[in-house]
């Protein structure tokens, strides 16, 4: 069963995948399901660390649980897969252990922003030294499609049959209200857009957060009349990019149009940098 | 009489409901005792994952399966997991497309997921197993397993989910009837 | 159900030539490369990999113009192009 | 119908009208079937943003009136630990429902253990007493809800459903009984001046009648050490007053709280203990080491705590031993040990989790220990 | 000991004070210490609940912990006295258990934006129906003075004893930003806007929120130089109010200048009418 | 010096570098006097938004190449219990103090108790062992952090403090020794190729090597059940493995891990068991009772758990009886209770909490019972 | 120290008479009320109370204006205003 | 020889601090053992509060007190709650102002609330009770308690505590010496 058109991949003649070498390959196949936007959103944030130019052996990579969680469990860094919600207080105390790691949090919106909001708010007012990338699939994916706090008003999961009461999280806005310094947002569809914006929120220091939406097929998208390509084709036609927008009009309503770009970028000291001068008294 | 059926495949491939499927027949349908553990990972698709079923005439205390009576596979891993776990004279079904048994040992197949590819779902080839299974083992009642697939399918989709059990009942058929024509020739690997 | 040909991005990449390769039992069959493919080139197999998936071929080899768009959006590291060059070092 | 579902059919048979959850996997299906059903009832299921929020919420749906339940795991359950004491020190009634999974930590999400039945015990902080069951089938498991939130209600006390990943996903033939065939018990209600009413005044049972934020009582009810009126009173005297009511409540109690199930136990000389799944194990061993002659008798504990200890010491008096039978690596053992004071030797049969134990390996260490 | 210049309060001859019907007296003097502004804010939630002329029967307190928090075990209606953080949880359940129940949640800026944080996300989002105070005294008092999520850049706090490395919430932008209804800030000193703004609150349904700001003389004052009276001179001299204002502008920095004001009073269906709307169909 | 402070000390002399701290009554001193020591040492003090992100941020740092602490009471205790069980699941060492007061729920915030005792050991949920260390004073606090710093190095797991309030807040002389006769261990290290590294494969003592982040290991870190590279392994084979280490690590290493000190058991016929500030009462109690020419001796527990099971176990043997004195109403009695296996009768001298137990009360029932 | 004795909402207070009362166990001496009164008729008292605490007494009890604002700004339920005609029913 | 000394007051009144100072005094400056253990509630002012001081030649087991030697009350609540745990023979000090005791029972008072009014801060009025208890009762040699109060009060308010030491050490050789020269005359309520 071998691809008829082309030599086999990784063979002395061919080239390996370009980013084989920063991932797990013996744990490929993941267990993202197919069409899943995770796997791409995780490669972006690959391919982002790899041209950013840092040190990639003091890079880490910290998920909480739930199907985006996983992410730490591919990556072939020091990769941390914590508890449910936790990830950024773990990468908190990982960064301020170790000032020289870049700390890269790979989590779901459900473990950030449902039972990880708390964590997400105070590291984003600490300006904490982390890049949040937020796949978000508008509901819990691994434990089979809850509504989560980032489900749009209306839609269907198993625990709102007939539709979610409640409205959404902006979470651009909530980011940007805490007070991180960089904000952004796009879909796995804007591959390239997405990998720049990872590789610059890397670079930069203090709190960066970037939100990736994108289809959770079988839970989310089954419930919803969504196929994996007809979420993707939403993603084309009802996006606009519009950076620096105002955070209060970043609602994801994909019935009208979302907005994607860099939101925030600005500089405020961050978290290690006013300990230091702070609390590191020269005397 | 005590019937322990294991079933084995992808998370996604329903193998869960179809296992439901047998044992809510069995219960409600042809009101004997059933059982039915599942087993799965953490993946919602693709994942190994198992459906042991029991069905008795009388209360079932352990409802798991060391050694079943019947194994039917819709993935190579999971026949290459279970294989060795059926009884020496238990029964083997398998997914004609995805499963190559090893050994010369006999078993049924039936190439489900092509033909669900055909009936334009790739997720039902599920109930084309429950068909098909239906009409080789005979373990419940046709007309419990038909009317067990129509209440566990999504409403509207009842029609389609019927025509696939009835797929797999008539190729079962077929293959019983090729099997007992062939029967005089050599016996194995068949259909 | 008909899609768009053009990635959101093709005017952005330099033309050039590319060889396709496909990893066909990472592939879980999700059709994105295919669909986005600016090329249009790529086109499921009637194979089934050992998940039962079918992986993409393919038709047109010569037509790729080495976008990596397939690459990039493949959730599963399952498919990627190479510069065609890079595959025949000068002088061979 | 799965274990889940019996178990929110339980619930719903029992009056509960309100559900504050937190998916996680394997007792999400219970949230799930609350999720669809409550409304149709008048009752309220709401998704909370993680397990401490849902444990509030049922708190203070129960002081609204209400019969609340929640249903969680292992890392649901040890965040919902500190509120378990405040429902303790408050004496609300409330059902929690932990589908236990294979730990620690995130362990074996989708896999069955028993290994939260010392922390249902001793999870919260602080020395108290609380009400645990555990269910060994579809079928019981809806009952023993109702039961549930029967005696939650008749002690005000939180009440654990100790089941399983295996008896949760299980799917298995279950009866509902008629409305009018089912029992449902409320908290007792306070009579008399309410300008005069005592929130901790224990009435019968050592248990105090329970009002309802808005009936105008004014009631404080604070997790503080409180006087009968429930205010805060920090004195070692009102510690002592509180602590001696809230577990008295439970222990005085104990022969109407604690159910358990005999099995063959007039003739036997070797006692299995079981509970949960596990006793599904042990009803099918103790079937094949009878029919092997082993004299084997089966003490099944319905309730699991507070622990029929009163039972076992009788039994430890005239058997040759005692074998449990727990996917753990040995907790209710422990108390079983304990209560057989040395008369008779304990054997664990335990199991780290991850699969229902089987028949064979109880039989093996019958036949190697006796 | 009798005030020489009066009879003795409660007599035949006097009147009680205006609110003895609503105070548990039978625990007075409270445990709050001298110049605490806890008691004013109180002290004015009480006039609000009275005046606003809700059933009073039917009117709850639900505090966290805290000594903001003990102001439920003053009030003499139903009142709860709740775990660390969780209040908000807590006074959901009670709201969607009766939804006739006023609910108004009491409680301090560490045990509603600290550990709480996220529950107050959460709820306003959902827009449910509760009126919740924050009295925020910039530390947190209880425990001894520690830093807060609302302690001022630089502050000393026994936490932070040689100043707070990091910045304060801005409470109003995280409330609006949450999705909050109603949002005012005031301090003890402004007590009858504050009264005004907590009858208001009460009376709309929704989320509502109110940030009074009070001073702890014994712990955040001490440690910075601030005694009671002091506080409250900076509250009349350094605050401007301007309703309406920029969520965005309201950080408290008592250094420039802190506005007060009604900052959002807005519409959109609360948790309790979405879920009726949604969940319990007709049929 | 109080308590609070020496344990501190103890935490900084043991090379500790990182606390990240939520403060609570009786355990908030220890935190703030982190927060000015540490700076000065070069560590970090953070307090962070609860004490689950507490404890997070301390298995962050500890990955990290720090050693950490955390320092709680009651309520906080309950909170951290579910990111107990990832430290012990991921084997990430650190150091918890639990300063304990009376509870159940917010109970008596500035008064002492010693019942969080079996939370301690089984607060978290799925099975699990821990080690658990109870200091008498202040003195012996400050080198009790070192050595369950120590402790929790050698063995990469969690240590628990379990002090309570009132030794946190008595003042008493504390000798701080020269850094140089302070021993102190660091977790074992890796050696070989880095590329064939296995991150839980044991090491001598069954603990395995510990690399830190940024260190070139690619190490993957998960609560899920794992096998040697760390890999989550959802089979019922690699969880038994995974507890086998786990519990083995804990189990098989008892005689060094557990501490006792021992007064006058040679020639005792009665054998008060206690520990923390309890043992102070016992010591008292123990001299009396000898000047009233009572054969007691006094077991004082100074590791907790694992539980001195065989110890008590042998002298049950030779002694007649068993006197529990602990502020709680029965915990490690239970223990003493299951290790004596019915020799002996063993009673308890408990108290519900708020004020140490007077050496009269265990007179008094020295005097009852024998 | 000197503080400001006009409270920001004087202004909307209508003048009538008033008659303060402090109930003087209650209170802790914080001298907010004796600060903030606009008519700044209240001082401490050379007494203490069962706390230690010197409560505040009323200098000249007729320039009470009943502006309540001693009372709202006590946090100690310890002081407070009533109407002089409310003390004197009409025909008394 | 074993003291024990229990002080009450108000949480606020620095009751602690003084407790600690005598502790420390002795531990330090005198070379003894001592522990002191603290009861307080939850008020940060106003709440009941008790030090107890226990010094001690010998290492000290139980630090608790049930019967002090010396009992030192600072409020008329903590007065009521104690009084009747002093020793037979014991000791009693109170503040002159805020606490009346009941009975006819001998004892010292001074005024040191209304001393610290008078000196410009209130809270000093613990230290004015430590020079005045160190002095009456000689527990602690007054080189150590003067030293130690140096060390134990904020930073630049060192010399002000030294004063209030003072004020209340030379308060209690007036009552000293009043109390020598009335001693011929009918002993009782003193000072
Ligand atoms: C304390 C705790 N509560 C609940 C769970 C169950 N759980 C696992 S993943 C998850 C939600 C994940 O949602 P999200 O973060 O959006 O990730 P996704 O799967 O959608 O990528 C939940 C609730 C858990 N593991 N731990
Ligand atoms: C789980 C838990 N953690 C910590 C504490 C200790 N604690 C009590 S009150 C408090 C802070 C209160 O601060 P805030 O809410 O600002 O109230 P304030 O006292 O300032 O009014 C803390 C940390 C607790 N009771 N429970
Ligand atoms: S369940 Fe949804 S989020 Fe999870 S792997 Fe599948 S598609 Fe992705
Ligand atoms: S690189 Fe991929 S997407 Fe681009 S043209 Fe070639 S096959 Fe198509
Ligand atoms: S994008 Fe990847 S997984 Fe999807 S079809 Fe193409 S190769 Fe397969
Ligand atoms: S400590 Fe601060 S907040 Fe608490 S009562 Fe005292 S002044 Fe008020
Ligand atoms: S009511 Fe109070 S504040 Fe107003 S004038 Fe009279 S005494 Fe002054
Ligand atoms: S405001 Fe109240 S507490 Fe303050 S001095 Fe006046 S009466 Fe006393
Ligand atoms: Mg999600
Ligand atoms: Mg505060």
């Amino acid at each position: 069963m071998q691809a008829a058109t082309t030599p086999r991949a990784g063979s002395a003649l061919v080239p390996e995948h370009p980013l084989e070498d920063l991932i797990r390959s013996d744990r490929i196949p993941h267990i993202w399901c197919p069409g899943c936007g995770i796997g791409t959103a995780f490669a972006a944030t690959l391919t982002a660390m790899k041209s950013s130019g840092i040190d990639l052996h003091k890079t880490c990579m910290v998920s909480g649980i739930g199907c985006s969680g996983r992410a730490a469990g591919y990556v072939k860094l020091d990769s941390f897969h914590t508890t449910h919600g936790r990830a950024i207080p773990f990468a908190t105390g990982l960064k301020l252990g170790n000032p020289e790691l870049n700390v890269v949090v790979f989590s779901g919106d459900g473990d950030l922003f449902a039972i990880g909001g708390n964590h997400f708010i105070h590291a984003a007012r600490r300006n904490m030294d982390l890049t949040v990338i937020c796949l978000n699939n508008l509901n819990y994916g691994m434990t089979g499609g809850q509504v989560a706090a980032t489900t749009p008003h209306l839609a269907r999961t198993t625990t709102t049959p007939s539709g979610n009461p409640d409205a959404p999280f902006n979470l651009p806005l909530l980011a940007w209200a805490s007070g991180a310094t960089y904000v952004a947002r796009w879909t796995v569809l804007h591959t390239r857009e997405l990998t720049e914006s990872i590789q610059k929120a890397i670079t930069k220091s203090g709190f960066s957060f970037i939100e990736v939406l994108g289809p959770c097929p079988i839970n989310y998208g089954r419930r919803n009349r969504e196929k994996a390509l007809q979420t993707l084709k939403l993603y084309r036609e009802r996006t606009i990019i519009r950076n620096h927008a105002d955070p209060s009009d970043l609602d994801v309503d994909f019935t009208k149009q979302v907005i994607l770009g860099e939101f925030v970028d600005k500089e405020r000291p961050t978290c290690i940098e006013n300990y230091d001068k702070t609390c590191r008294l020269p005397e | 009489m005590l019937e322990q059926i294991t079933i084995t495949g992808f998370g996604g491939q329903g193998v869960v409901l179809a296992g439901r499927i047998l044992g809510q027949a069995a219960a409600i349908g042809d009101h004997r005792e059933s059982t039915l553990v599942q087993s799965y990972g953490p993946e919602s698709r693709g994942g190994a994952c198992s459906a042991q079923v029991t069905i008795a005439d009388d209360p079932i205390f352990f409802p798991y399966i060391q050694n079943p009576d019947i194994l039917v596979c819709m993935s190579q891993s999971g026949y290459d997991k279970h294989y060795m776990t059926l009884k020496a004279d238990g029964l083997l079904i398998v997914d004609q497309d995805l499963v190559k048994p090893v050994g010369g040992g006999e078993y049924f197949s039936v190439p489900c997921t092509r033909f669900a590819e055909e009936l334009g779902n790739k997720m039902m080839a599920n109930i084309i197993m429950v068909g098909f299974f239906t009409a080789i083992t005979q373990t419940v009642s046709q007309a419990a397993a038909r009317q067990t697939v129509a209440v566990s399918v999504p409403k509207g989709t009842e029609e389609k989910n019927l025509k696939a059990f009835d797929r797999g009942w008539e190729f079962a058929a077929a293959t019983l009837k090729g099997r007992r024509h062939k029967a005089a020739g050599h016996i194995g690997v068949v259909a | 159900m008909e899609f768009w040909r053009v990635p959101l991005d093709a005017q952005a990449i330099e033309i050039s030539r590319g060889e396709v390769h496909v990893i066909e039992d990472r592939c879980k069959g999700c059709g994105y490369c295919i669909e986005f493919c600016p090329r249009g080139i790529l086109a499921f197999s009637a194979r089934f990999n050992k998940k039962g998936y079918h992986p993409p071929e393919v038709l047109q080899p010569k037509s790729c113009v080495n976008c990596h768009y397939c690459e990039i959006i493949c959730p599963e590291f399952a498919i990627y192009s190479v510069d065609l060059s890079s595959l025949q070092p000068p002088g061979l | 119908m799965t274990g889940d579902e019996a178990c929110a059919e339980g619930a719903l048979a029992a009056g509960c009208r309100f559900f504050g959850g937190y998916p996680i996997t394997p007792a999400t299906e219970i949230a799930e079937h609350m999720a669809e059903r409550l409304p149709q009832l008048g009752g309220t299921f709401i998704q909370m943003e993680d397990e401490i929020a849902a444990i509030a919420s049922v708190l203070g749906a129960a002081w609204a009136g209400q019969k609340g339940m929640t249903a969680t795991s292992g890392p649901g359950f040890s965040l919902m630990m500190e509120n378990v004491g405040l429902a303790v020190c408050t004496e609300t009634p409330c059902v929690i429902v932990n589908v236990q999974r294979a730990g620690p930590s995130t362990g074996l999400p989708t896999m069955g253990a028993q290994a939260d039945m010392m922390q249902a015990r001793w999870g919260s902080h602080g020395h108290y007493e609380i009400i645990a069951l555990a269910p060994s089938s579809a079928q019981e498991i809806f009952y023993q809800t109702i039961t549930a939130f029967n005696l939650s209600e008749r002690y005000r006390t939180p009440v654990f459903i100790m089941t399983d990943e295996i008896i949760g996903h299980m799917s298995e033939k279950v009866i509902i009984p008629a409305a009018d065939r089912i029992q449902t018990e409320w908290r007792p209600k306070p009579s008399g001046r309410k300008d005069r009413f005592l929130l901790y005044k224990p009435g019968k049972n050592g248990v105090a009648p329970m009002p309802a934020a808005g009936e105008g009582y004014n009631v404080h009810v604070t997790g503080l050490t409180h006087d009968e009126r429930g205010y805060p009173e920090m004195s070692v005297d009102t510690q002592a007053q509180m602590m001696d009511r809230l577990c008295r409540k439970i222990l005085d109690n104990r022969d109407d709280i604690i159910m358990t199930e005999s099995h063959h136990l007039d003739d036997a000389e070797i006692v299995l203990v079981s509970y949960g799944i596990s006793s599904r194990t042990s009803m099918a061993a103790m079937q094949q080491a009878r029919a092997m002659g082993l004299k084997v008798g089966f003490l099944r504990l319905i309730t699991v705590w507070p622990f029929a200890e009163a039972q076992i010491s009788a039994l430890a008096e005239r058997v040759k031993g005692f074998v449990t039978v727990e996917m753990n690596l040995g907790q209710i053992h422990l108390e079983v040990m304990r209560a057989a004071n040395g008369k008779v030797p304990c054997h664990l049969v335990g199991h780290p989790g991850g699969t229902i134990i089987a028949p064979d390996q109880v039989i093996a260490t019958l036949k190697e220990a006796f």
